[in-house]
């Protein structure tokens, strides 16, 4: 297994660091290092979220898949019903259209997806953010694979409130969120702050 | 989590289970990515009544972790029976150190107000909620409160607000002044003083609104554009105290509160008046 | 003792709970065992439980004796407690007729298969205070005890008494009920998971009211009945029944069922005749009702809401108010939390006050 | 419409419309199920709506028109003729069972049967306004004639206080409702005045379409003659397509240039309004306009 259950205390770190990461969407936050250390940070989240009464999927890591699935008890369900989806490559168009966003009754059932973020690394693009909790002036460095998936979470979070939300988390626990508030503007231009 | 650790867990002086808290982080998530939204949640019986801070204390148990530092008030009092009760509660079942200056907390509950200055980008305030329903004073059918989210249609509160206005010549809301967040979701402040709600505006804070007995979880991030409803002519105004000062600290720049001879005034947050006597 | 304005919160509130505390250890009278309370006061125990939504006898007594006989405190003492359980399994569906029957009444005919099963109830006896002095009371209780050993053999209930057939059945068959099961077997809602909304499916509702405060219900219900905007009106009842229901959960290893324990519940079957406009009038509409316990007056309730909740269809805000106001700790809670200090609210009132008079005056000068 | 009664007279009376803003395509709305049969068992040769094969009601069935800005289009008929679920259908208060009713909004055409309840609603607030034969319908009675017309302001937008109470004065003086009159609850006001402060919530988003029901039926005379008068004067200054419903010959001839006549559910005869009562065709529309003129 490479994978193991989290502490009480270690869910709450994580935690932590991902609301952090939606409360200030483009900053950086870092996931527990003595965790990222064992286990691969991809899995941190859904690890410290799931349990009995959550739908997950992890298409493009199956044994990761089911290690937390024994591990947190959480259903393992087609991409559609999934509450929280993990992904390491960058999920094909057809994949997120097709994710859960909820309605605009139900808004919060839309899909929560973790993606792996290898940005830090061959990240030459930087795209500019705005929407709540977004600094003045934030930008994020993505590749340009990322800068098609932020295409298509942008049309699929053209109807607010429904929409989905997502984590990018760097192998090395680096955690940036981005709920579905936040509007990614291609070319970096000073984003406004709060003002969407 | 195997079945022994959840047995050898349930003795541990946890208020909450592993499952509950889970739950509720997942709904805090879901708030702060959709602000304003009431996320419904599973929310538990606490300690302390329905009414009397359930849910911001499930939520303060959800975030909080040894290394945390927590401040709890109640009327901006750390010494309020409320208070102390959630307090201690709190610091017994989460291992963190307590507080009674908010820029040395990370977590912050509080019922009825906002600590007059310390919060910052490092802080969660998390705010009890008695009615968490802000159209509740115009409409009373839960099935047409949500059509009315679902669509935006506040029509019904700018209604009222003309009609207040139209009657008595000013707009009567007293605490609890229903807001517009990120141009969406009208949200209930909770009975903050109109003083207090300027500060939620492009705040440097998160905001974690807990509703326990009517089981909502909803939140206003950092930096997010709430404006109180009101109309363009007609300014948002805060309780004007006409000069009146603390009889402690002899300032007039903080929420004063008047004892039953209104001629007597004392600042609602004990700890920013003690820390302008220097004595904190 | 000081409020708020008393510095020294912590100090007030350790010395308020020292005082509960040791008046309530300290005393003159016996201490109460916790048999005392589970043997004698056994029907406050049921209605604790079956409000808390927590079977646990045990538990329920000590909660009693620790609330000095408040039932809705001990009720949050052990939905507190529950909170701090993690939920370790699912229980199975079990058919309601696997119960074995103590108690048994068909208002609707005068012989039924199983007959009529009057059992311990005080429904058919005087309710005459009995003011007998302690030492009459105990020798009448020697003398009964004695004479039980004698005659008292075990009469073997006859089967169908104990497993007797449902009124509801024979109705059915002929063909005179509204067909309210669903074919999809839906899971149940889990009122403790989601909140519950209107509209809301009908488990929502029953597992709401199986944990409803008692007099909420009954007054829910009469108040429907008598009240200017009710529309109930006396229903029949099919079943009312006071019973032992196995609980029965998926063997972890085996994955066989397993019968871990017996409740004790109450059941009530209602049937109602549905004369609106609309309704078929060939038919009668069926209400159900179930909680832990013995506590017929809340389960008769229970089946009549059920049904006066089926035939509203969401017309009034009837669903509403069984789902949202019926919760003995929500309501006690909120009502009770006006106790708590406010003055921040109402020093803002007063300003408003002050404001609309200003502003009254500018509008007459 | 396949009876030759309306099929000649319909042509040379659209001849005369220029480009439709409202179009209505064989609107149909029954209650219980049906099929072709059914509805062949009902209607104006049947003399019922009321199927004998299944005991549904085809209250309308195959309904089509069209109104042009600054149109008025009567739809009279005895009651039960339908009139009044054509109008509820087109104000959204009920879901028709078939059929079209498209708005020309700007460049787009919109059918809003189809549209999102949300987007529907929308369409209420600055697009189709409805006035009820009860006000009580269409205002809120423990609200002030101000508020009931800062109700679809604010709705549409509008967040100046000033300026609201400005446009409802404006509104009111032009349905002659005395000023001093603006800040009292409309529960106080007579049948007639709400009738009133109804048809100046109606136009306060400048709606291109507006719905009337029975407007005036159950005012006595003299005021209802006031209120007629009021709508005629408005239809004439506003460009409003208007559609009014009554079973009132005199509101028809007062107020539609064009008139639809309707029976169990189905349109028997459409012509110009002074046509249609000067030498009426259809049996039904003669005994009703015989009946008019006793």
């Amino acid at each position: 297994m490479r994978l193991a259950p989290l502490t009480s205390k270690d869910s709450t770190l994580v935690f932590r660091a991902l609301l952090q990461a939606f409360a200030f969407p483009g900053r950086v936050a870092q996931l527990p290092p003595h965790l990222v250390a064992r286990m691969p940070a991809l899995s941190l989240p859904l690890l410290a979220l799931t349990d009995i009464e959550t739908s997950f999927c992890a298409p493009d890591e199956p044994e990761l898949e089911g290690e937390i699935a024994t591990i947190t008890s959480a259903r393992i369900s087609n991409s559609r019903d999934a509450q929280f989806v993990m992904h390491r490559d960058v999920p094909s168009r057809e994949f997120v259209i097709g994710l859960g966003r909820g309605t605009s009754f139900r808004p919060e059932l839309g899909a929560r997806m973790v993606l792996a973020w290898n940005a830090p690394f061959d990240a030459n693009i930087e795209v500019g953010l705005g929407g709540p909790g977004v600094v003045p002036g934030s930008s994020l460095r993505v590749g340009h694979d990322l800068v098609e998936f932020l295409a298509v979470r942008a049309e699929v979070n053209a109807q607010p409130p429904a929409g989905i939300d997502c984590w990018l988390v760097s192998t090395n626990g680096e955690v940036v969120g981005l709920p579905r508030t936040t509007q990614i503007q291609m070319q970096p231009t000073s984003a406004t702050a709060g003002r969407n | 989590m195997t079945l022994s650790d959840l047995i050898d867990r349930h003795e541990s002086g946890e208020l909450l289970d592993e499952f509950a808290k889970r739950e509720i982080r997942r709904a805090t998530l879901a708030a702060v990515a959709i602000p304003g939204y009431q996320v419904p949640f599973g929310s538990r019986e606490m300690p302390v009544a329905r009414g009397w801070g359930s849910g911001g204390l499930q939520i303060t148990l959800a975030v909080t972790h040894d290394d945390d530092t927590v401040k709890v008030i109640d009327q901006g009092d750390d010494d309020g029976v409320n208070a102390v009760n959630l307090r201690r509660l709190v610091t017994s079942s989460t291992g963190a150190d307590e507080t009674t200056t908010a820029s040395e907390a990370t977590v912050t509950q509080s019922r009825h107000r906002i600590p007059e200055d310390g919060l910052d980008e490092s802080s969660i305030l998390v705010l009890q909620v008695p009615v968490p329903e802000p159209l509740r004073g115009v409409e009373r059918d839960m099935r047409e409160l949500a059509r009315m989210h679902a669509e935006a249609d506040y029509s019904r509160m700018w209604v009222s607000l003309y009609e207040d206005k139209v009657r008595n010549g000013v707009i009567t809301q007293t605490t609890g002044y229903p807001c517009l967040v990120n141009e969406r979701y009208v949200v209930a402040t909770t009975p903050i003083p109109r003083w207090d709600i300027p500060r939620l505006h492009d705040a440097p804070f998160l905001t974690l609104f807990g509703a326990g007995r009517e089981k909502r979880i909803y939140a206003i991030p950092p930096y997010t554009i709430v404006e109180p409803l009101t109309f363009e002519d007609v300014p948002f105004e805060v309780e004007d105290s006409d000069g009146a000062r603390c009889s402690l600290c002899g300032k007039s720049e903080s929420f004063l509160v008047s004892l039953p001879n209104s001629t007597t005034w004392l600042c609602s947050d004990t700890d920013w008046c003690a820390r302008q006597r220097g004595s904190r | 003792m000081g409020y708020v304005s008393a510095r020294g919160g912590l100090d007030a509130i350790r010395a308020a709970e020292s005082l509960v505390r040791t008046k309530r250890l300290v005393s003159e009278s016996n201490w109460l065992e916790e048999d005392q309370i589970l043997d004698k006061l056994r029907l406050l125990v049921d209605r604790v439980m079956s409000e808390a939504g927590l079977w646990d006898p045990r538990l329920a007594s000590k909660a009693i004796r620790q609330s000095e006989g408040d039932a809705t405190e001990a009720v949050h003492l052990l939905r507190a407690y529950r909170s701090t359980l993690p939920r370790f399994a699912y229980s199975e569906a079990i058919d309601a007729d696997d119960a074995t029957v103590m108690r048994r009444i068909v208002p609707a005919f005068q012989r039924v298969p199983g007959n009529q099963l009057l059992g311990r109830s005080v429904d058919y006896t005087a309710r005459f205070l009995e003011r007998t002095g302690d030492d009459d009371a105990r020798e009448e209780a020697e003398k009964l005890r004695a004479a039980q050993t004698e005659e008292s053999r075990d009469i073997e209930p006859a089967s169908e008494e104990i497993a007797p057939r449902r009124l509801m059945e024979l109705l059915r068959e002929m063909d005179m009920l509204v067909d309210r099961r669903l074919e999809d077997d839906p899971e149940p809602f889990d009122i403790t998971r989601t909140p519950a909304r209107p509209p809301a499916p009908r488990s929502a509702l029953l597992s709401s009211m199986a944990r409803a405060d008692t007099g909420a219900l009954v007054n829910q219900w009469y108040r429907n009945i008598l009240g200017p905007d009710g529309y109930l009106h006396e229903v029949t009842l099919g079943e009312v029944r006071h019973a032992n229901m196995p609980l029965n959960v998926r063997h972890p290893v085996t994955g066989e069922t397993v019968t871990i324990m017996q409740v004790r519940v109450s059941e009530v079957e209602a049937i109602e005749d549905l004369e609106g406009v609309e309704e078929d009038r060939s038919r009668f509409d069926v209400g159900y009702g179930l909680c832990f316990g013995h506590n017929e007056r809340k389960a008769i309730a229970m089946a009549n809401l059920d049904i006066a909740c089926h035939r509203d269809a969401g017309r009034t805000q009837l669903e509403q108010s069984l789902l949202l106001t019926t919760d003995a700790l929500d309501s006690a809670g909120f009502l009770e939390h006006l106790k708590l200090p406010h003055y921040v609210t109402f020093r803002s009132m007063i300003e408003r006050k002050i404001a609309v008079r200003k502003a009254r005056q500018r509008r007459d000068a | 419409m396949n009876d030759t009664f309306t099929e000649r007279r319909y042509d040379i009376a659209r001849l005369a419309i220029p480009e439709w803003l409202l179009k209505v395509e064989r609107l149909g709305k029954v209650y219980g199920p049906y099929d072709d049969e059914i509805i062949a068992s009902t209607g104006s040769e049947r003399d019922t709506a009321k199927s004998s094969i299944n005991g549904s009601v085809v209250a309308a069935w195959d309904v089509s028109f069209e109104v042009a800005p600054g149109e008025a289009l009567g739809i009279v008929g005895e009651s039960g003729s339908g009139k009044t679920t054509v109008l509820r259908c087109l104000a959204g208060d009920f879901t028709p069972s078939t059929g079209s009713a498209t708005i020309r909004l700007g460049s787009d055409d919109v059918n809003i049967f189809d549209v999102e309840p949300a987007q529907r609603r929308r369409l209420r607030v600055d697009t189709v306004s409805v006035v009820y034969q009860d006000p009580s319908e269409g205002l809120k009675m423990n609200v002030t004639a101000g508020g009931n017309i800062a109700e679809p302001l604010t709705a549409a937008g509008w967040r100046n206080f000033s300026k609201i109470r400005a446009r409802a004065s404006d509104l009111l003086a032009r349905t002659e409702v005395p000023l001093n009159r603006m800040d009292d609850l409309v529960r106080a006001f007579s049948g007639g005045m709400r009738q009133r402060v109804q048809i100046a919530k109606a136009l306060a988003n400048s709606p291109s379409v507006v719905l009337f029901d029975e407007p005036t039926t159950g005012l006595d005379a003299s005021v209802a003659a006031g209120v007629l008068d009021l709508i005629r004067s408005l239809l004439e200054e506003h460009r409003i397509a208007a559609v009014v419903v009554s079973h009132d010959f005199s509101v028809i001839e007062m107020l539609t240039s064009r008139c639809l006549v309707m029976h169990h559910g189905r349109i028997v005869e459409s012509a110009l309004t002074d046509q249609l009562l000067e030498d009426p065709h259809h049996p039904y529309t003669q005994r009703l306009v015989a009946a008019a003129r006793a």
